[in-house]
């Protein structure tokens, strides 16, 4: 066996309210492919942003080489040819795909004081790149005219280019669909067979297997272990990546469901949802499970009006209603916890009690006038009801942890009286004790009645949490469960596309 | 207001620079601490932040509103004809109607066709200026009768009129921002257009309604200066957008939007009135002034931009 | 026989020649004479767009009048090389500046567009010629007003028109010129105002401050005049000083009547306007140059005082009247 | 061939030949060669501030200092040349870097105190202002050797000088922009900074740079003015700092930055020289030339705005819509 080109040993980093990392060790091998997997906050994006010189680590030693290096800064990381593909790719829309490949790094011509790019050099090395990854992209062409796999593949010509012994995929297939994969599937292999390391990190736990060598599971920013793939079957993984007892992180008391209370008939919308039905009665808690992109926000941004769809009709207690805008949405009385909190979800530079109270102001005040008093009683009512941790009602929102700030965004949505609540990944990159408390606020929601459709990408959640589960894939429900028959494998497998019809519950 | 995190430190900043200006300009200045300067200083103070409203709101929703000042001359232009013919209510209705559409167009081009408010703005400014001048022809239009003079010119004891109604103009706009829902909004709006979309509030109806407002301030101002001088010109004005944004700048109101408050731009009023006014009282040449006044702005905000990143990194 | 030889060699070169001009000759009503004022918001300059609309009408020529959107030589220059391109028969041009104007007034020479300058004196390239009264005389005139006014004894303080412009400098130095007859006038101060109503009270309203003691004010235009007496009276010290402006716009005209200006000078704007277009018509008719300059009426502006003013003002209707056109 | 010249059909283009039809039409010897030559002799100056405009414009800035510079440096010329400076060209060289280091200024102070460039530029707007009245006392300069006009007036095999001039400037830009890291770089900071830092690409340092060489544009427009007009004035060239950016805008460079180029600004200076030149000849009242100008300046946005639309990513487009005007980019 080779030597590593990669180890790290002991790393640890923590954030305000949380460690992400606790004395991680991970190595790599030339030319193989090591998955990393793990539920969302289990510490998998931050062991990559140590890795390509992001954050700086607490403590522990990485090794390239079996040399120890210091990662200090991204120009760092790429320096010892480690390079990273995010999932939100960093390219220039305006520029050709040759330039966004050598941006800064331009070949010069001789002479003329190297002031020059020699073009031809340029466009040959681009097309050497991408033909060499069987690739018919044109080097000439504006990288907006492309479409988002291609765009991942001039990320991947892009980090060869610059020689790179290491290369990360985050998520790579999360916006890919099946053909596609496969597509960047082959591209790896080649990597492969040139000896490059690559870690892989992917929820997908069947498409791993396809592609990877080895795989180390993390969990709440532990290392829990590494196991070759050709011995690991996915519910072994499973079991690793959930492996705690779920009952008391789940506080859920069942009752019977009310009447329907949202109902959604054949809703379309062109490429990314397809002939949706979907019910949810009043006091029950609806989880909507699939993989990233396969259309589950998309559908929670139809019901809320963000966009709108190409047919069918969405029906609210019984009526039939259009929704325009999100505005008409919370008019009718729907809520939108959105996964992004930091961009949608919060005013980062307003106080926590304005963050509350923003999209209650006009059933607080009808007359427009504010009584700060009472909008005082109001803000402080919910920060206490929540135990939101915050000095002051006027902190800037900005500055709480971010279990705090989701809290400040159910607050909001809780002082609009909302009759019925969209979740989307509620509980994401926040840490335990937090979560717990969310799921409690959840399960007392639905205690008054209130419905709840919940998005997450955490089956733990969706098990512990759901009266009944959707399943996506693809932009379509692949299936639906009961409580009682939803189980981890099942989830996963309609998740992926196996399509196991089941008996809709009554 | 939310005098939270770094609003009290910038305004604090802004209160010990403004303390040391007058303290300053009382050593420098000869009767600068005069009974009659000092009404001068505030009627001056109460003149610059009358200008200045419309830009302050458009600045808090991350907008800029360069029309003002041509605005503010065809309308009272316009109003100007009817008062003349003593017929005050109707000119100012006239004056006060002009302005907001002016806005209003702003307002709909900005929100509806998504254009830049720099080009909206900057095109208005020559649209309202070319008509202006068309139509006066290079007349003045002057001679009004005493009931509107009196805007301008007359006190209510040892104080201006236009000092009142700037005044209460504040007042009110400062109810409006801090005591009502949409002023609330609007701050939301100018933080982030996108999470108040998520919110469920309207958007564009709010740039549209702070545009238009910004026009029919404009509108008014305009008014109020026609009163003060008794006789409107097309010329009016024309240096309105520069001091303007001189003054939301040095107050504290940050292009970024969604940050800054009248109590600050009420201060940046101050100082800059405070500059003017030493300038001429020291008898300095008018060529220094603009060398002056350019170095204090940069001063100002550079002092407010550390003093904040010190906060944040605090 | 030699004789009547030599008539006839007269006769047909006189034939000759007379049809030589005719064939030259074009028509006087497809002539085009275009004034350039320095801006159309000033009545002064107004006034001599409408003087030029008479000479022209009177000869039966067409005229048109343009100004710079923005008040910069440089703008100016630009409108006179757009009418060398249209082809225009002449220019009657008032610079805004006397020396920024010349490689303008050059350009138009090498185009071949007679230049005929009025008012501002331009201080290079080749001219039909001079008419206006130029505005160090204004100045001169005014200083001397107001140094008879003060009996040669007093504090006053002027405000400047917008600096650098060379009517702000030559007013000015006109009126400085006329001071120093008097070493017991002494100039408190002497600062800009930009030629702008606003500036005018702005500024005037801390010199009240500044002084406590004040005799006269002189703004040199009467935009600043107007803005100097409404600080004036809102401070209420009417009594204690005059003010005087300058240029007689309507508005400065009815300030006079009711005693809140002491007086403003007229440089007769019309007839400036008026002689140098008809200058340049008549120029375009018959070859002829023009003297190289020409006086204004009696080359000296006209103090406008409560005495003079009613006759000022009829005698100016008339005028008007004459030319049909609305009196301003 | 076309890409390299950056000539597409653009909304800009459209209207400045629709433009040019009109008058060609409704005023007499508008299509003339020789008015051609004039409007490009009047063109010439705008044409070199914007050019500087435009750098500034592309990486999300603003430079309205540039009029003021540009008075500064022609005064500073004027008065050397005045004072018996024996070669013109050292005045000349001296003035230019004057204007030089007054851009380098903005870029410190944008880039590195972070200041927002409209406060900063505004700033140093003030002072140059101040500076050129304080050694120019507020006077009209005048009266040296005409050895500069030389650089407006004079023709070269029948063509133009200034033409020429600006025709080898927008060359070198335009290679500039197209074929050298920096230029490419330039794009990449505007189109999308943090790719830009990613790439190792000096952001900071190459926006300052990109203010300094706006400085000396600048500088050169001065210059090129005070050829023209033959005497200097710190006043007169107040009002190209808008003119500037209006001809940048104009010609379809995006003011959110990233997408544009100097050939865009030249057809944008043709368009706004073809309106005022035909608006002069058919006589329009110059009050009313304001609002024309205002009017089309929307109307070019809007069609640039459309055709933008169609090609290039909208989603991209909708987000700097939504986000890019009136940020902070201190």
């Amino acid at each position: 066996m080779p030597e590593s080109i990669l180890r790290v040993e002991k790393v640890t980093k923590a954030f305000p309210g949380v460690v992400a990392l606790n004395r991680v060790d991970f190595d790599l091998y030339p030319g193989e492919v090591h998955v990393i997997v793990g539920e969302n906050g289990a510490g998998k994006s931050t062991l990559i942003k140590l890795l390509s010189g992001v954050y700086p680590k607490d403590s522990g030693h990485f090794f390239v080489d079996s040399e120890p290096v210091e990662i200090d800064s991204v120009h760092k990381a790429q320096e010892l040819g480690i390079s990273t593909i995010y999932q939100e790719l960093h390219l220039v829309p305006e520029l050709t795909v040759a330039q966004n490949i050598f941006l800064g790094r331009e070949p010069r011509k001789k002479g003329r004081f190297g002031l020059l790019v020699d073009k031809g050099a340029v466009e040959r090395r681009t097309q050497e790149l991408l033909s060499s990854l069987a690739l018919e992209i044109s080097p000439h062409l504006p990288v907006s005219a492309l479409s988002v796999p291609q765009q991942q593949m001039v990320e991947v010509a892009k980090a060869l280019s610059m020689e790179a012994k290491i290369l990360i995929f985050d998520e790579p297939t999360s916006a890919l669909a099946e053909k596609e994969t496969d597509a960047l599937f082959r591209i790896i292999r080649v990597l492969k067979e040139r000896g490059i390391g690559i870690i892989y990190i992917s929820h997908r736990l069947e498409e791993i297997s396809k592609i990877g060598d080895r795989v180390t599971v993390l969990r709440d920013g532990q290392y829990i272990g590494t196991l070759r793939l050709a011995e690991a079957s996915i519910n072994d993984l499973i079991r690793m990546m959930v492996g705690r007892d779920i009952k008391d992180q789940f506080p859920r008391n069942y009752r019977e469901p009310g009447g329907i209370a949202l109902e959604l008939r054949g809703i379309s919308r062109k490429g990314v949802l397809h002939d949706i039905d979907l019910r949810i009665h009043h006091g029950e808690v609806v989880g909507l499970a699939g993989l990233v992109g396969s259309g589950r926000t998309e559908l929670a941004r139809v019901i809320f009006g963000v966009d709108p769809p190409d047919s069918g009709e969405i029906r609210i207690f019984g009526k039939n209603e259009t929704i325009g805008s999100p505005m008409k949405a919370t008019n009718l009385g729907i809520a939108f916890i959105t996964e992004d909190r930091k961009g949608l979800g919060l005013f980062q530079a307003l106080s926590v009690k304005d963050n509350i109270t923003i999209a209650s102001l006009r059933h607080l005040f009808p007359n427009g006038l504010i009584q700060p008093s009472k909008e005082q009683t109001v803000a402080e009512g919910y920060v206490n009801k929540l135990r939101i941790q915050t000095p002051t009602l006027t902190r800037l929102v900005r500055f709480l942890s971010g279990g705090n700030q989701q809290k400040v965004v159910l607050a909001k949505w809780l002082a609009t009286q909302a009759k019925i609540f969209i979740l989307d990944e509620p509980t994401r990159g926040i840490d335990v004790g937090a979560k717990q408390e969310i799921h409690r606020l959840i399960d007392e929601l639905v205690k008054e009645g209130t419905p709840v459709l919940m998005i997450s990408s955490e089956l733990p959640e969706i098990l512990g949490m759901s009266d009944r589960i959707y399943v996506m894939h693809e932009g379509r429900i692949s299936a639906e469960y009961s409580r009682m028959e939803a189980t981890q494998e099942k989830i996963l497998q309609s998740a992926m596309g196996r399509y196991l019809q089941s008996p809709p519950v009554q | 207001m939310n005098l939270s995190g770094s609003k009290i430190w910038s305004q604090f900043n802004r209160i010990i620079a403004f303390m040391l200006i007058i303290v300053a300009a009382y050593l420098l200045v000869p009767r600068f601490l005069s009974y009659t300067n000092i009404v001068n200083l505030v009627r001056q103070t109460f003149l610059l932040t009358l200008i200045s409203y419309g830009m302050g709101l458009s600045m808090l929703v991350a907008g800029l509103d360069l029309s003002i000042g041509s605005v503010a001359a065809l309308s009272s232009c316009l109003a100007a004809t009817f008062i003349a013919r003593e017929n005050v209510l109707l000119g100012i209705l006239v004056g006060l109607g002009v302005g907001g559409v002016c806005g209003l167009v702003n307002g709909m081009l900005i929100a509806k066709f998504k254009l830049p408010d720099f080009v909206m703005t900057f095109s208005m400014m020559f649209i309202a200026r070319g008509l202006a001048m068309t139509y006066m022809q290079g007349e003045s239009i002057y001679g009004y009768p005493k009931s509107f003079i009196w805007v301008g010119k007359s006190f209510l004891g040892p104080i201006p009129t236009p000092v009142i109604i700037s005044a209460l103009l504040m007042a009110v706009l400062y109810f409006f921002l801090n005591r009502t829902t949409f002023g609330r909004a609007l701050y939301a709006v100018g933080v982030s257009k996108e999470a108040a979309r998520f919110s469920g509030l309207s958007v564009s109806k709010k740039l549209i309604q702070i545009y238009s407002l910004s026009g029919l301030l404009a509108g008014f101002a305009g008014l109020v200066y026609i009163a003060r001088m008794n006789s409107a010109e097309a010329e009016m004005g024309v240096l309105w957008p520069l001091e303007a944004i001189a003054v939301c700048v040095i107050g504290g109101i940050s292009f970024s939007g969604g940050e800054g408050n009248l109590l600050g731009l009420f201060l940046g009023g101050i100082m800059m009135a405070i500059i003017n006014n030493s300038i001429n009282l020291l008898g300095i040449p008018a060529r220094f002034q603009d060398f002056f006044v350019g170095f204090v702005i940069i001063l100002a905000v550079a002092i407010d931009h550390y003093s904040k990143r010190r906060e944040a990194g605090g | 026989m030699k004789r009547s030889i030599s008539i006839i060699c007269v006769t047909v070169l006189m034939l000759l020649s007379f049809s030589g001009l005719s064939f030259g000759q074009k028509a006087a009503k497809d002539m085009q004479v275009v004034m350039i004022v320095k801006d159309l918001v000033n009545p002064a300059f107004i006034e001599m767009k409408w003087g030029g609309f008479a000479a022209t009408k009177e000869h039966g020529m067409q005229y048109t009048c343009l100004a710079p959107e923005k008040y910069s030589v440089d703008n100016q220059i630009r409108i006179m090389e757009d009418l060398v391109q249209k082809k225009v028969d002449a220019i009657v041009l008032i610079p805004i500046d006397g020396k920024g104007i010349v490689s303008g007034i050059e350009r138009a020479n090498k185009g071949g567009v007679p230049v005929f300058i009025c008012n501002t004196r331009a201080e290079g390239g080749e001219t039909l010629g001079f008419a206006g009264i130029d505005h160090r005389i204004m100045g001169k005139t005014l200083g001397e007003y107001v140094g008879a006014k003060l009996k040669g004894k007093g504090q006053i303080v002027i405000l400047e028109g917008t600096t650098g412009a060379s009517t702000a400098i030559e007013r000015l130095e006109g009126v400085r010129e006329a001071l120093k007859k008097h070493p017991d006038i002494k100039i408190l101060a002497s600062t800009t105002a930009k030629y702008n109503r606003q500036l005018g009270m702005k500024v005037m309203e801390d010199l009240l401050i500044r002084f406590p003691k004040i005799d006269a004010v002189i703004g040199i235009n009467d935009a600043m005049g107007l803005g100097a007496k409404e600080a004036v009276k809102d401070a209420k010290r009417m009594q204690e000083m005059f003010i005087v402006g300058m240029d007689a716009m309507p508005e400065a005209l009815d300030a006079v009547r009711s005693g809140e200006l002491m007086a403003t000078v007229d440089a007769n704007n019309f007839w400036q306007g008026f002689v140098s277009t008809d200058l340049t018509c008549k120029y375009l008719l018959s070859k002829q140059m023009p003297a190289k300059e020409t006086k204004i009426g009696s080359g000296i502006p006209e103090v406008i005082t409560k005495e003079n003013l009613e006759r000022f003002i009829n005698f100016k209707a008339e005028r008007y009247k004459k030319y049909g056109l609305k009196p301003i | 061939m076309k890409e390299k010249l950056g000539l597409k059909i653009t909304g800009p283009l459209m209207i400045c030949i629709a433009v040019i039809l009109f008058f060609s039409i409704f005023a007499e010897n508008f299509l003339s060669a020789s008015n051609a030559v004039n409007i490009i002799r009047q063109a010439c100056v705008l044409a070199l501030v914007a050019f500087g405009q435009t750098f500034v414009i592309l990486i999300q800035g603003f430079d309205l200092s540039v009029g003021a510079v540009m008075g500064l440096t022609s005064c500073i010329t004027a008065l050397l040349m005045v004072k018996g400076m024996a070669l013109p060209l050292v005045a000349v060289i001296l003035a230019v870097m004057v204007a030089t280091f007054c851009g380098f200024i903005n870029g410190f102070i944008t880039n590195y105190m972070g200041l927002n460039p409209f406060i900063s530029t505004f700033g140093m707007w003030g002072m140059a202002l101040g500076i050129a009245l304080v050694i120019t006392e507020e006077r009209v300069i005048f009266g040296f050797p005409d050895t500069l006009r030389v650089f407006h007036d004079g023709e070269f095999l029948g063509i133009p000088l200034p033409l020429i001039i600006v025709i080898i400037i927008w060359g070198i830009l335009q290679f500039f922009l197209k074929s050298t890291p920096y230029g490419i770089a330039t794009y990449a900071i505007g189109g999308n900074p943090v790719a830009a830092e990613l790439s190792g690409i000096p952001v900071r340092f190459q926006k300052t740079m990109i203010y300094t060489f706006s400085g000396l544009m600048a500088g050169l427009a001065g210059i090129m003015f005070l050829a023209r007009s033959n005497a200097a004035q710190a006043v007169d060239t107040i009002g190209y700092e808008f003119d500037s950016i209006v001809a940048v805008v104009v010609g379809g460079t995006s003011l959110l930055g990233g997408k544009g180029g100097v050939t865009q600004t030249l057809i944008g200076v043709l368009l706004i020289a073809s309106v005022r030149n035909g608006l002069n000849i058919m006589g329009v009242n110059s009050y009313l030339q304001l609002v024309f100008v205002g009017i089309i300046l929307i109307l070019a946005y809007l069609a640039e705005s459309q055709t933008s639309t169609l090609s290039g990513n909208p989603i991209q487009n909708l987000w700097k819509k939504l986000f890019g005007t009136g940020a902070d980019k201190g």
